[in-house]
């Protein structure tokens, strides 16, 4: 048994889901009902167009019950798919007058579902062949070096980016409001000091995480007026591709090493 | 061969950071008699397509494109100094392909073929750029509507939405597997 | 010639961002013999110096790197153009969307909530046609009061304003960010 179900996430490509949706890493055995009923209904090699309700739902339910094989935080839906099972059961067990037509064939409503899925189940390991190759090529995300290139941080835009936009530019102003200085005196010069350090060892950094990860907003400040005035004297480049993207600075590899001080603000 | 055109559209495909279309190439450049075009850019592909060359010119999203070739992904992480860029998750890559085959679609129209609520997937999608809300349908609470982008065909090497997996091969792989299994 | 390590070196040059440097090559690579590398690097500079290539390979800061010829300036600066007048602008994006949702709104209210001038993202708007003025504020100074216009609506697929996503459906998407926000 144990053995089948590996086996099963071997030719589906189930892949560790990224972090966003971290929740699924642990469980992603099936990931919603009719995945579980495909899983079923090929492991028996029944013909999908004619189901033997009655096993496949004790096969399900006994699945349902064990838990450990599906994603809990989709239980709901899971347990949707059983109460249909349960109900196409109930009708094919009503006497009937005559031999039933396709069309009346209480289970038409779930073989048109799984033929559906297992199509797209089909293209989604043709797309992730694509996928793969695709990884593999990389193409340049930034300008390359270009005379006059001023307000290259173009995108194309649709309602998500602007609803995205208006809502985050809120929440910031709202955010905002509420910060509280506190005291601690952070020197200019130290500061220059310790961003140009960082940057001889570690090559470049990510400003917005340093930004973020400051005790006190105004530390933090402090940090973005050294950048402000390590970008003026030419010392570093720093680039932001995109919007609500971070923005990485690297040291100018002409820049003298230690010579900021004194020089950085008059 | 128009050596002179065949340079300026490696200069222009090379500056572009999408794929460089037909109709912004015209744009640029004015009339260009279409075939002369058309084999300038082949024979471009061609010089690239050298197994000597490291990089490539690449036909997506209906655009050309500069990319590096797969046998150097390696180098290229170890350039960067990270891992396998991250492929999509199976979640994910459902609720794509199901917006790919059956856009415009809404999102409870996906949670209906997928059996699952989709919320997640929606997001991850739409912050990749993969998909985009394009409007909303004219139904009962007035659903957003959702379609696959430009990125999303380049994402998968595809030239435009015909190049999806067609009906037929899917059909020829489900039959196959029917015979495997029986 | 080592052609395996010309293409890895291709490679490298085209997708570093600054000139890539001797020293972050052999950290890359690893040991290399100091003159195979030499003649490599030579051969594929020559190899681009050729006349009928649009992109050379320059020595800058130490480094190498990719760049247009400069015979070819105009067409770049064309493509630029084009490309910058058939797009959007993160500040423009920004700008737009405090003015789809605060509609009727002054100069000065934008520039309130951005944080920042946005004279210039408001031509850049005027122009695409995207909002329009609708006459003057009652207020000290009589400011210009802007609203969006019929084809913002077409743009972005919407029957009437009434139909832009709301706050809740987008923070449903996002989920997440609202826990970290708020």
């Amino acid at each position: 048994m144990n053995q089948e179900i590996q086996d099963y996430q071997v030719q589906s490509e189930i892949t560790p889901a990224s972090a966003e949706e971290g929740y699924q890493v642990k469980l992603e055995i099936f990931e919603g009902p009719l995945d579980l009923l495909l899983f079923l209904i090929r492991k028996k090699k029944i013909d999908i167009h004619d189901i033997p309700i009655a096993i496949i739902t004790r096969d399900y339910l006994e699945y349902l019950e064990k838990k450990n094989q599906i994603n809990l935080d989709r239980e709901a839906e899971f347990l949707f798919i059983a109460a249909l099972l349960i109900y196409i059961k109930s009708q094919m067990l009503l006497p009937r007058e005559q031999e039933a037509s396709q069309e009346d064939d209480p289970r038409k409503i779930l073989v048109d579902r799984l033929e559906e899925y297992q199509k797209i189940k089909v293209a989604c390991t043709l797309l992730r062949e694509k996928e793969e190759i695709q990884l593999q090529c990389w193409s340049r995300t930034f300008q390359p070096p270009i005379a006059n290139s001023n307000d290259l941080d173009l995108l194309e835009v649709d309602l998500f980016d602007l609803a995205e936009n208006f809502f985050l530019i809120m929440k910031r102003k709202e955010k905002e409001n509420f910060k509280v200085i506190k005291g601690k005196d952070v020197s200019v010069e130290e500061k220059l000091k310790e961003i140009v350090d960082y940057l001889e060892k570690n090559g470049s950094m990510d400003f917005l995480e340093y930004f973020s990860s400051r005790e006190t907003l105004e530390e933090a400040l402090v940090s973005f007026f050294c950048l402000l005035e390590l970008i003026k004297n030419r010392m570093v480049i720093a680039v932001q591709e995109q919007l609500f993207q971070t923005i990485r600075v690297w040291l100018r590899k002409d820049h003298q090493p230690h010579q900021h001080h004194g020089q950085s603000h008059e | 061969m128009n050596e002179q055109l065949k340079a300026i559209l490696e200069v222009l495909i090379f500056i572009s950071q999408e794929p460089l279309t037909l109709n912004k190439i015209k744009e640029v450049l004015g009339e260009v008699p279409e075939e002369e075009l058309d084999s300038a850019l082949q024979a471009l592909q061609q010089d690239y397509a050298d197994s000597r060359r490291g990089i490539q010119i690449i036909q997506s999203a209906g655009g050309y494109l500069f990319a590096t070739k797969p046998e150097h992904d390696q180098w290229v992480r170890r350039f960067l100094q990270i891992e396998k860029k991250s492929k999509l998750s199976s979640a994910a890559l459902e609720t794509l392909s199901i917006i790919a085959y059956h856009q415009p679609i809404t999102q409870a129209e996906i949670s209906a073929i997928r059996g699952v609520d989709s919320t997640y997937s929606l997001k991850t999608l739409l912050q990749k750029k993969l998909i985009k809300i394009v409007g909303r349908k004219k139904a009962p609470g007035n659903p957003l509507i959702y379609r696959t982008t430009e990125r999303f065909l380049q994402y998968f090497g595809l030239n435009s939405l015909d190049d999806l997996p067609k009906e037929e091969e899917i059909a020829k792989i489900l039959e196959e597997e029917k015979q495997i299994l029986s």
